[in-house]
């Protein structure tokens, strides 16, 4: 094969070799499935040291990438393909194409892969399908790569697809019970509905530009003076893939279900890098949406990807409030992040969104495993707050710890990493003339610190309860009252996690006795760091710009300059971090705690909120447009009408033809029939040899039938031949 | 053009006729010996095939290759001409290679009510006529391999079928022999009016060349007739809507290896008919005729998708797929564009992999379960482990996955949808860009619903715990073996569909680069 | 310029007559509702064509028509009716009931094509029944035509006769 | 004399025995029906054998002779296989006989 272009043998080895990335998950992938049976640690060892690798290399890639941003002017795109396939003209390659945006999620997922497999082998010991979970994780880990180094929209569908497949595989792990293999559906087919789009979009980017490369996308797009509609199409349809992809609103219901799957999945797919694949292919093709969907016009204050955006942080949040199930609040809560960064990048943020995606990776990361860690340890495997969890501070320290570094990140408390992507956000909100989304940004922030709150509240404070009051070793206390919602989904309180044995395995470090093993323990502590440190690589208050120097030539088109950080405009955000904080613990210590508080039960006594809750608590009833509406009526109605139609009047006509009596309808049949046939047969006398049933009478005669049809055809043939000839 | 090794074609095509003579004088009883006959005449055959595979000059795939012609009934001008070249090749050895690998699974599964001589002297029959119809580049050998198929399947299905396999194979029969009446006439009709209006009528006659030189040439009009002919008899092989409906039938009733045959070969021959014949020589017609086929190929995909979801019989909702499969393959064609045609031709050999190897899980199923009704089976990926993940695995690979071979049918197929050939948009002729567009849209929500009922039908026969009925079933009352994993047989037969599957799906230029330069040439035609 | 020999208006009246003959005799074969009768017509056709053959002086087939057909086919026929105990009378239950509806627009249709295609393709051509060409209806040129050119279909078909007088006896055999 | 006058004749009665064919339930009347078809077709190869007669070519007898010989056979084999079934299952209706197992 010829190599297509070979821009990358210049700058170094990682550069040049960075499609070693994701094929040596992919290559770990089979030997997994085909030896980690008989391995004496299952398979996981395999893909642990494949993912080593993988971040490794990864790492290389990006330290030259660094290297190679800093001694040139203006860094291109490194890419290295081979001809993949080649149709007439379209040649599409496969390889790798290194930018700053590729380098930091290949960083990113390498990284994150790795700590989620050490965590599992603690998490996921003992299970019946320990092989397959760590085939699919690597599996998956191979299809990120492999999409995140695309130089293609195919190779980056070929990626796409993969990561929905392990999503798919992953969710329905524990496929014995009917919840989770619905969850698994579910995902994909909501996943499936975008990439509708995801075809569609490209099929309109070939049609514009000739090419599906992503770097000549990019640049025609860049400078676009077609039809400009047909561009906007095909950023639409591109973006309602990644409304499925990134769990947008109004796609974003198969990501708090995506929960049905183990923990170490829910942290590593669906929270920090599978979802963000949608964040990822806007940011990627930034040119098209810029273009296509009037970004950062003057005089335009809104625009498709910053609408839906905004609205995804705020319905999320406001979801976040009414779940009882420690991982559903963090699903919403990432719904909602995924929220902000579509946000951020529909209103031309590009580099803040982008580093959203970075610095979120880590927190949130590091929060599924802190409720992982949990429910592994603590509260006997239930994942309800209310139930059993509570009180548990004192005795997890690390879990803790860590879950209070993250939660502080996740709301944007100054000086943790949060704070410098998400408030960079709101910022430019502001900066580029999108006053409503900045205002969005902002009562989004408050209703983070508030949610999260009152989850830290729940797990780590007050008295422990259930599982949890077990493990802390008080005696269960049935005395606390039952919480004001009392509206928990019934498939929040079981299903998950609750098939492997109760018992701890590993051994835990030493200094916290009664926390989880080191296995978990040590990506908590890992992932907490980074989620204080991370931010710092560009934090605007210190003027640090790293991440803005390494990445900034994979925008691909101008966007307005950030504007300069002044501590003055990250007031009224911190304040309302500050008012969330307070006011959710307020409201907890009253509604959760010992005393006797007017505010419990009060959703039962007024009317108002309680319809409010109960709105929240049913998803605003968009599942059940869905499911119940939607889906049933193609799954029933509409199939069986098209079934119906095929076998009563398609088949109808050809049983008609065929057999001679049986027209299309049944009144021509039963006229016919009934009427004219069984008439003749009454009046000649001999009913009884044709009592048999209605259909006698047609089916009767066959060979005659097929001679008269093979006659009539050929009549119909000849009189076809003398009409074309004549 | 490449002229060497002009026996190879014929002896690869008629090769399984001399294994049903030898076979003829096996007696009845001796069915291993007749079995390993066929097995084995299969097998020469298929080596022949890669023989061909590897003198085939891949530089020059647009161009015939082995190509050979003689006279052989001169009165009504049909001659004995047959080659290869890039469109053919793929399918010609698809065709071997099944053959070979439903002999293998049929071992030791020859359905009900036995007779392995003839069921095997009926598949190498079929060889012949699918083999024949790929390298024939004659009007009238053309038709005749076409035709030959069909006894031995309506055979196989009548004989070796379901319990009302009467219906479905005389249904069967009676559709394809009604359309290809309506398709004979249609070429007639072509060779007579090419006669007409030659310069040289004397030198008419079926084969490839002549109508491809005088073909195009035939008024619009009278094209437009033609094609409608060729229409009805290649669309209702392959099957298009609303010509479908003799497909659901036929493949519930055919033992599975029928079922195979059928879906990964038989169907084929439909679409080809159209890439082969109907396209390059009328290309004037095809104008008029690709936004018609368009639209009933995108009916074809939601319809069949629908109507699987209404299915409670696995192998009722598979065939159901292939219409919406088969959908794809058919929008590709009515693009008239180079992308669209090779998608479609990819989208055949994929089908051909995928739905065959579906259908032969679907067949295993019915030996452990007796049964297909999805509402009764449960659990498979428990109770059979290795089955349960062959069809997670060949679901996925029908839903259009990347990186299997189902994708590179579909995807390029939409991509081609959406920019058809510009003749189909010039406004001199009518533009049908916006309807191409829509069909795009529409089609692309096709991919949803497949992913619909194949995960759904997935859920609900592999996951969960095994129902009750089957889950103690260590023997049935007829004394069967117990509900055992896939057996050594259906592995040999499985494994190189499997690994077909994947290669393709990664490498598709194994095919596009064959395909490719042959159907550059063929839409030429078509200008740019 | 036409003569009056080319008019050939005996020849023409003869046809004519035995045509309608024919035709007749052919309508009762199919609307027959007995066995026997129908048969019976059924010799009246191939009697008429015949007498037809003759008119076209191919004495020869004509000959072997008589002997084959009515001597040996008819009588086959006849046995067969016989031998299948068909009722001599009336029988109601030959014909399939409300099968006319279809079959005679087909054969309607098919004759419509037939006759609009040879009318337009042979218009006025004629062919001369006077025997007078040189070498019209000679025995000599049919039998050597039959063993030269024809040999081998000769043999071939000597061979399904064969296969047909061994296949219908081991069909018809008792045991 | 008109060669259409054979022609047509010949149609008619091939479209008769069409009729017939389609028409009749007794295997024997079909078997009839049949020999209506071959003796038109016989009477429009003699046609033309007479058409073509001035030029020394004389193929319509030879085919008519052949298909009078094949016809033999049929009608023998034919009746052979009607009295069978007639022994095995005591009618010759064709509708009765379309439950052929196989």
């Amino acid at each position: 094969m010829l190599l297509a272009s070979e821009t990358a043998a210049a700058s170094g080895w990682f550069l040049a070799h960075a499609w070693l990335i994701p094929v040596i998950p992919a290559v770990a992938f089979f030997l997994i499935i085909f030896f980690g049976k008989r391995l004496p640690r299952g398979g996981s060892e395999i893909g642990i040291a494949a993912m080593l690798a993988s971040l490794v290399i990864a790492s290389g890639t990006a330290y030259q990438w660094i290297h190679l941003v800093g001694s040139t002017e203006h860094a291109d795109a490194v890419s290295k393909t081979v001809t993949w396939f080649e149709i007439g003209s379209l040649k599409v390659g496969i390889g790798s194409r290194i930018d700053g945006l590729a380098m930091m999620l290949l960083f990113l997922v390498a990284f994150i892969s790795t700590l989620v497999q050490i965590y599992s082998t603690e998490y996921v010991r003992g299970d019946r399908r320990y092989t397959h979970f760590f085939a699919s994780l690597t599996l998956f880990s191979a299809g990120m790569l492999t999409m995140v180094l695309a130089p293609n929209m195919v190779q980056l569908i070929l990626g796409w697809e993969i990561m929905g497949l392990c999503s798919f595989m992953l969710i329905g792990h524990w496929w014995e019970e009917r919840a989770n293999s619905e969850a698994a559906l579910k995902a994909f087919w909501t996943v499936r509905v975008g990439d509708m789009g995801l075809l569609v979009g490209t099929g309109v980017l070939l049609a514009l530009f000739g090419n599906l490369d992503i770097s000549e996308i990019n640049t025609k797009a860049a400078e676009f003076s077609g039809n400009h509609a047909l561009l906007a199409f095909a950023a639409v349809a591109l973006f309602i893939a990644c409304i499925g992809k990134s769990g947008q609103f109004p796609l974003h219901t198969w990501l708090p279900d995506a929960m049905a799957g183990p923990t170490p999945v829910s942290s590593l797919l669906h929270s920090s890098t599978m979802v963000v694949a949608g964040v990822f292919l806007v940011a990627r093709l930034y040119p098209v949406f810029h273009t296509g969907l009037d970004i950062n016009i003057v005089g335009h204050h809104f625009n498709l990807i910053a609408i839906i955006g905004g609205i995804t942080v705020l319905i999320a949040a406001g979801l976040a409030f009414v779940q009882n199930d420690i991982k559903k609040v963090l699903a919403y809560s990432t719904v909602s992040q995924l929220g902000y960064m579509m946000m951020g990048l529909g209103v031309g943020a590009w580099m803040p969104a982008v580093f959203h995606i970075f610095t979120h990776a880590f927190f949130k990361c590091c929060l599924f495993l802190c409720a992982g860690s949990v429910a592994h340890t603590g509260s006997h495997h239930s994942f309800d707050m209310k139930k059993d969890m509570g009180g548990l501070r004192k005795k997890m320290p690390i879990t803790f710890g860590t879950w209070m570094i993250s939660t502080a990140a996740l709301c944007g408390v100054p000086f943790f990493s949060g704070f410098f992507s998400k408030d960079e956000i709101i910022d430019s909100a502001k900066g580029n003339d999108y006053k409503v989304f900045f205002v969005v940004g902002l009562i989004g922030a408050f209703m983070t610190t508030a949610y999260m709150t009152r989850a830290t509240y729940l797990t780590f404070f007050g008295k422990a309860r259930g599982g949890a009051a077990h493990f802390v070793g008080e005696h269960e206390d049935h005395s606390h009252e039952e919480a004001h919602d009392e509206g928990h989904d019934k498939a929040d309180a079981h299903g998950h996690d609750d098939h492997h044995a109760p018992v701890v395995h590993g051994k835990p470090l030493s200094f916290a006795p009664d926390d989880s093993p080191w296995q978990i323990t040590v990506p908590l502590m890992i992932l907490g760091a980074l989620a204080l440190v991370a931010g710092y690589l560009n934090a605007a208050p210190f003027k640090i710009e790293k991440f803005h120097e390494w990445l900034h030539s994979s925008i691909g088109v101008e966007v307005p300059e950030a504007p300069k950080f002044e501590w003055l405009n990250a007031v009224p955000s911190i304040l309302l971090v500050a008012a969330g904080f307070a006011v959710s613990l307020l409201i907890c210590k009253a509604v959760f705690g010992e005393g006797n508080s007017p505010l419990k039960g009060l959703t039962q006594r007024n009317a108002l909120l309680g319809a409010g809750h109960k709105f929240l608590v049913n998803k605003y009833y968009l599942d059940t447009l869905y499911e119940k509406v939607i889906v049933r009526s193609i799954a029933h109605p509409i199939s069986a009408a098209a079934y119906w139609t095929n076998q009563h009047i398609l088949d109808g006509i050809v049983n008609g033809v065929g057999k001679g009596g049986k027209k299309t309808g049944e009144l021509v049949y039963k006229y016919i029939d009934q009427g004219l046939v069984d008439g003749v047969v009454n009046g000649s006398g001999t009913t009884a040899t044709h009592a048999g049933g209605a259909l006698q009478p047609v089916q009767s005669g066959k060979v005659n039938l097929y001679g008269a049809l093979l006659f009539g055809a050929a009549a119909v043939g000849a009189l076809v031949l003398v009409l074309v000839n004549s | 053009m490449i002229q060497e090794q002009q026996w190879l074609l014929s002896l690869g095509t008629f090769l399984p006729l001399a294994g049903v003579l030898v076979m003829l004088f096996i007696p009845k009883k001796d069915e291993a010996m007749a079995k390993g006959v066929a097995l084995l005449t299969a097998v020469a055959t298929l080596g022949v095939g890669i023989y061909t595979l590897v003198k085939f000059d891949y530089g020059q795939s647009q161009k015939l290759q082995f190509f050979t012609t003689n006279k052989w009934i001169s009165p009504i001008k049909a001659t004995y001409t047959i080659g290869l070249d890039g469109i053919s090749l793929p399918l010609y050895i698809l065709s071997m290679v099944i053959t070979v690998l439903v002999m293998v699974y049929s071992w030791n599964h020859v359905p009900n009510p036995g007779n392995a001589k003839a069921f095997f002297i009926l598949m190498l029959v079929l060889q012949v006529g699918m083999a024949g119809t790929f390298v024939a580049q004659d009007l009238i050998l053309f038709f005749v391999f076409f035709e030959l198929v069909l006894l031995p399947m309506y055979f196989m299905i009548g004989v070796w079928g379901g319990e009302n396999r009467q219906y479905a194979s005389l249904k069967f029969f009676l559709y394809t022999m009604f359309g290809s009446a309506l398709m004979l006439v249609a070429f007639i009709a072509m060779f007579i009016v090419t006669k007409n209006h030659a310069t040289n009528p004397d030198a008419a006659n079926f084969s490839f060349q002549w109508f491809h030189a005088n073909a195009p040439g035939i008024a619009r009009n009278t094209a437009i007739w033609i094609f409608g002919g060729m229409f009805v008899g290649f669309a209702v092989k392959v099957p298009m809507f609303p010509f479908h409906t003799w497909l659901p039938d036929a493949h519930t009733q055919a033992p599975t290896q029928g079922s195979v045959i059928l879906a990964a070969i038989l169907l084929k021959l439909g679409t080809y008919g159209f890439v082969r014949i109907a396209l390059p020589f009328l290309p004037q017609a095809a104008k008029t005729w690709a936004p018609i086929i368009a639209v009933l190929a995108v009916i074809g995909i939601i319809y069949g998708a629908l109507g699987c979801l209404a299915q409670t019989d696995m192998k009722r909702l598979i065939a159901f797929s292939s219409v919406a499969h088969m959908g794809f393959v058919m929008l590709g064609i009515s693009t008239l564009t180079p992308l669209g045609i090779n998608a479609a031709l990819f989208g055949m050999v994929a089908h051909g992999l995928i739905t065959g190897m579906l259908f032969f899980v679907a067949g295993s199923v019915k030996e452990r379960y007796h049964t297909l009704e999805i509402k009764r089976l449960s659990g498979m990926l428990k109770q059979v482990p290795h089955l349960g993940w062959i069809l997670g695995f060949c679901a996925m690979a029908s839903l259009g996955l990347p990186g299997l071979a189902g994708f590179w049918g579909e995807f390029p197929a939409l991509l081609a949808s959406w920019s058809p050939a510009t003749i189909l948009t010039d406004s001199a002729m009518g533009n049908h860009e916006l309807l191409y567009r829509v069909l795009t849209v529409i089609s692309a929500f096709g991919t949803v619903l497949a992913a619909g009922y194949l995960l759904w039908l997935y859920q609900r026969t592999a996951f969960g715990e095994p129902s009750e009925e089957f889950a103690a079933h260590g023997h049935d009352d007829h004394g069967h073996s117990d509900i055992h994993d896939v057996n050594v047989f259906e592995w040999i037969a499985w494994t190189p569909l499997l690994i077909g599957i994947v290669v393709l799906g990664v490498v598709p230029s194994l095919m596009f680069k064959v395909m490719d330069p042959a159907v550059q040439q063929l839409t030429s035609v078509f200008g740019k | 310029m036409m003569l009056a020999s080319d008019i050939q208006v005996a020849q023409n009246i003869g046809f004519g007559i035995i045509a309608a003959v024919m035709v007749l005799a052919a309508i009762r074969v199919v609307t027959s509702k007995n066995v026997v009768h129908a048969a019976l017509s059924l010799i009246a056709v191939m009697a008429g064509a015949a007498a037809q053959y003759l008119l076209l002086s191919a004495e020869f087939v004509a000959v072997t028509q008589v002997l084959v057909y009515i001597g040996a086919v008819m009588v086959l026929f006849l046995f067969g009716v016989m031998l299948t105990r068909a009722k001599l009378g009336k029988d109601v239950d030959l014909d399939n009931k409300g099968a006319w509806a279809y079959g005679a627009p087909i054969a309607l249709l098919m004759l419509g094509v037939m006759v609009y295609v040879l009318t337009k393709g042979f218009k006025d051509t004629k062919i001369s029944v006077s025997g007078k060409g040189s070498n019209v209806g000679q025995n000599s040129l049919l039998s050597d035509k039959i063993f030269s050119s024809y040999a081998l279909p000769f043999w071939a078909l000597s061979f399904v006769l064969l296969a047909a007088v061994i296949g219908a006896i081991v069909l018809a055999r008792k045991d | 004399m008109l060669i259409n006058n054979f022609l047509v004749l010949g149609a008619v009665l091939f479209c008769i025995g069409v009729y017939g064919v389609i028409v009749r339930k007794n295997a024997v009347l079909v078997l009839m029906s049949i020999e209506l078809i071959l003796n038109s077709v016989n009477i429009n190869l003699l046609a033309f054998d007479r058409l073509w007669a001035e030029s020394g070519n004389n193929d319509g007898s030879v085919f008519a002779l052949y298909i009078i010989a094949v016809a033999a056979a049929e009608v023998g084999v034919g009746l052979a296989l009607v009295l069978l079934i007639f022994r095995n299952r005591k009618t010759i209706a064709l509708d009765d006989l379309s439950e052929m197992k196989g």
